[in-house]
């Protein structure tokens, strides 16, 4: 299977449905560990994402990956903005010039996987979004092709993990100890734009 | 949540104009950005300050802007931090070619959006240094932590700084005078209420009617330990002495102390705080040089108060005198 | 209740060592009383000026004492007019030998102490005038009331009746601007929240988590209407057309304009109704001369605001406009 | 019957001892009415007022009022301090050289009318503490002699008749209509100093 620059805004489409009608629920989830915007942010992200992306006519997946980007960078703001958008910036560039087959986009998430934890500072066991995007990719290294249901339960386990960890990057960090027991806000977006791509590829089936 | 707003999701929009339409002849609104800059940006050859961070900290930080203290201010939405576009957009109002000095707060968002930035500018040519806060000695310094916040000390930094820039300082001169008050400034807070986001509806966290939280962030983020309401003496030494515990004073050594209000607290009672403050100052043999009361660094209608203290030299005690026209710090 | 507070029946004499600690190169607390003065008082020859009222204001009223505007501000208990022999103080600090003038809000307690204090200095030869300011237009102005209460239109009456003296103008001509400001200036207040006396432990009033208080008073006096709270334009459109109605303002006027935080409203908010009431005023042709954002008039921690305008003319606006060195009031 | 220095200490300790345990009460009520302060201000006042005249000896009655009233003035603040404070000082002037039998006292307190309704620029029927100082002297002049029962009971019938008064003076004038239905707190602590001074006679019998 191959991604098309549609798929790449069904993907968009769907992401920005979970984290609109989940808003409140990523706000609760930051107000306990953190500042209490994710939700808001990551809402006023999307929503300008879809519409950039609608007003847009696409040739390859690369350039409504780097429209995407380069919305969330602008709009998104905090600590979620340059993180997101620096890992689709990344995945764009990995495709440019290229299709969105299995393994360039897996090459692709890679990049983006690299450009988090550089844009971050930060690795996996910090109670971040890296303890989704890192276990997704490492699954998904395991198939050759693009398969739904494993993403999907991939970064949903990935997501109830980081209950159990200690925050050392971010906000939460603050808390200490106090930070274990509550879900990452970041690691729970990130979460839905992968629940969102397996439907997209669902979907696509 | 009773809060004197339109609609939510515009309320730093809202903001700005109202902020705008009070000071027409020393502030202007760079068009279509959240950047606010002093009315005769870029000043030729003069370096810029620049600071900025999520609102809802005001007066931080356009309330800052004036001669001799920030040239442009970078306004995030509610506790969030400006986009790298944004802060771009700061940097290029205030570049008169000497480049332009950024105050960033310690905190994951700001720093990461504030690099980004500097790597926009610096790709078109403008020289760009900066200096990341982090004075609030409630949060452990460690590397299971993202370090210290910035908090009220971060005033100082823009006070200093922006002297030493009016005078004609260099960029490197204008960092060096940065990293020496930054190395010098030291905060703690406490929060007796918490407050509310406009856009959340619902308070950052919970407190009993009869308890405060020590250490408290300005976004909210947890402090050191939630107990009873003492009284102001215990409160301020409290705060004071942490304060004056983390970096090494000597009698007779100069400080400039900030006692500023999270933005509830009635300007008494910041007063009733400072008396204890100075006393223990005193006591202490410290000669406090300057004095500062007020609502400087706020946390929306959060209650409570911090308390900063700047241990000055002969450098610094010129350029925090310095006059200053930025409404909110006038000198 | 939850303060930073220490015994509460010395909050005003804590609060004014930690004042005075906070300025001691410009102001200075006559010994055993509540008077604070500036430094220098009195300046031999130029008229006095001298304000004052319960605390709980701040910065009213010792945050205006600087040069340019008040000599000394003579502060009463919480809520509650300073006593004859406080104000007395007050007037002999100020006194210069060119007489002094006293600026009283229009509450019965201030008016009976004030005028008892005028009897005083009068008996002992320093020549008093006074000023009455009744700028709050939600009270009604008629003979089954006291009159209209003063709220924060008293500023403008510091500020002009400040710089007159300032300039050298007589005891006669003082009282004769501060007439002609008082006259030309209308305020009117909202309450979002109560406050608390801390003596007293309980909030003044109560008002349900929706509901606001239109007209509210400084102390908490009832005002026109309890309603829902609408949205920032919707407040501003009340308070300023009300004020607009109560004079006349003819297309072209130069007004000044205060959006006054009532203590816990954040500054964003205040910024927020600015915007509005810029808005309003310039649809009426209105020429904006100064806007002042912030809390000058205060109900120690309640939130609300109130929007004061003043229809300047040719006398006033240089008076409005001419330098102040008062901590809360610089110009 | 004829009142001394003596007595004069009494009725104001018999007058502290009941501000000082009704404080919170006058405190409600001026909060319904007014602003809240009426409890403490009394309270500190008085307080003052018996430090003082425990502090000196007096020979006569004029001077312990004449004290009582300096007091006051300097320590109560608000309306209510100027306005005892020239209740007692005219009552000591008046009393200034003379017995303070009952004659010269009841004339004294007129005085001590004429002056409140100089000073606060009022009259009856305001709902202010001049509608308990106005009846009791009403009533007083119908009798010859001191008599603590009648001035009881007129000072206690006054205060509880400023429930039904508009008022149109001090603070509780900017309620209007609403202040009906409330007892004026300025007439609450002056059934208190008339109810001391039934107190002092009874106790001097
Ligand atoms: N240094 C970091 N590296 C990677 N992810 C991070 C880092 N700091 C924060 N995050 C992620 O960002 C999320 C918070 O985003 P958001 O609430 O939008 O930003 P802010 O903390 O600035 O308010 C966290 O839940 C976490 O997943
Ligand atoms: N003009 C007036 N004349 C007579 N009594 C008055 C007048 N104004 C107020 N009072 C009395 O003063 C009382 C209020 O006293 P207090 O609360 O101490 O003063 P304030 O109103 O200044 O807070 C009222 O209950 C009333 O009895
Ligand atoms: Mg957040
Ligand atoms: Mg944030
Ligand atoms: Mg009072
Ligand atoms: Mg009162």
């Amino acid at each position: 299977m191959e991604l098309t620059a549609h798929d790449i805004i069904t993907w968009m489409k769907k992401t920005n449905e979970k984290i609109q009608s989940n808003k409140e629920h990523l706000t609760s989830l930051d107000q306990a560990v953190g500042d209490g915007d994710h939700g808001i942010n990551m809402a006023r992200g999307f929503k300008e994402v879809v519409v950039k992306l609608e007003d847009t006519s696409y040739e390859s997946v690369s350039d409504a990956l780097k429209d995407t980007a380069m919305t969330l960078m602008s709009k998104v703001g905090g600590a979620a903005g340059p993180l997101y958008g620096t890992a689709f910036l990344k995945l764009s560039t990995s495709l440019k010039g290229k299709s969105a087959d299995y393994t360039h986009f897996l090459n692709g998430l890679e990049e983006s996987l690299a450009g988090l934890k550089q844009r971050g500072k930060s690795q996996e066991g910090e109670k971040t979004l890296i303890d989704v995007w890192s276990p997704v990719i490492e699954k998904m290294k395991e198939s050759d092709d693009f398969d739904a249901s494993l993403l999907k339960h991939t970064a949903g386990d990935s997501m109830e993990k980081t209950k159990d960890i200690k925050a050392t990057k971010g906000r939460a960090s603050y808390l200490g100890d106090r930070s274990i027991g509550h879900l990452d806000p970041g690691s729970v977006s990130s979460f839905y734009v992968f629940e969102a791509l397996a439907e997209t590829i669902e979907g696509g089936r | 949540m009773k809060k004197i707003v339109n609609n939510p999701e515009y309320v730093v929009r809202d903001m700005l104009e109202g902020l705008i339409a009070a000071h027409p002849d020393s502030l202007k609104q760079i068009p279509e950005t959240t950047v606010v800059a002093s009315k005769d940006a870029p000043l030729q050859n003069k370096v810029g300050i620049v600071s900025g961070g999520g609102s809802g900290h005001e007066p931080a930080h356009a309330g800052y802007i004036g001669d001799g203290m920030l040239d442009a201010a970078v306004c995030g939405e509610m506790f969030t931090s400006p986009t790298p576009d944004q802060v771009f957009e700061g940097i290029k109002a205030a570049d008169g070619g000497a480049g332009v000095f950024l105050v960033i707060k310690n905190y994951t968002g700001d720093v990461m959006n504030f690099d980004m930035a500097a790597e926009l500018a610096e790709a078109e040519g403008i020289e760009v240094e900066k200096i990341v806060v982090n004075d609030d000695v409630a949060v452990e310094d460690s590397s299971f932590t993202t370090g210290r916040r910035g908090i009220a000390g971060t005033i100082f930094v823009h006070k200093i700084a922006g002297a030493k820039a009016a005078a004609g300082g260099s960029l490197q001169e204008v960092k060096n005078i940065a990293e020496k008050v930054t190395a010098n400034v030291r905060s703690m807070g406490v929060a007796l209420t918490p407050c509310t986001v406009p856009a959340a509806g619902k308070p950052s966290f919970v407190l009993e009617d009869d308890e405060m939280e020590i250490g408290i962030g300005i976004h909210g983020e947890p402090g050191i330990e939630r107990k009873r309401v003492t009284s102001a003496d215990e409160i301020a030494e409290e705060l004071t002495n942490k304060v004056l515990e983390d970096i090494e004073f000597n009698t007779g050594d100069d400080v400039a102390l900030i006692v500023n209000g999270m933005g509830a607290t009635p300007e008494m009672e910041l007063y009733i705080l400072n008396k204890k403050v100075n006393e223990i100052l005193l006591e202490r043999g410290l000669n406090i040089h300057k004095t500062f009361v007020g609502n400087y660094m706020t946390s929306l209608e959060m209650s409570g108060c911090s308390v900063t203290l700047l241990k000055l030299d002969e450098e610094m005690k010129p350029l925090l005198d310095a006059e200053s026209s930025a409404p909110a710090f006038r000198i």
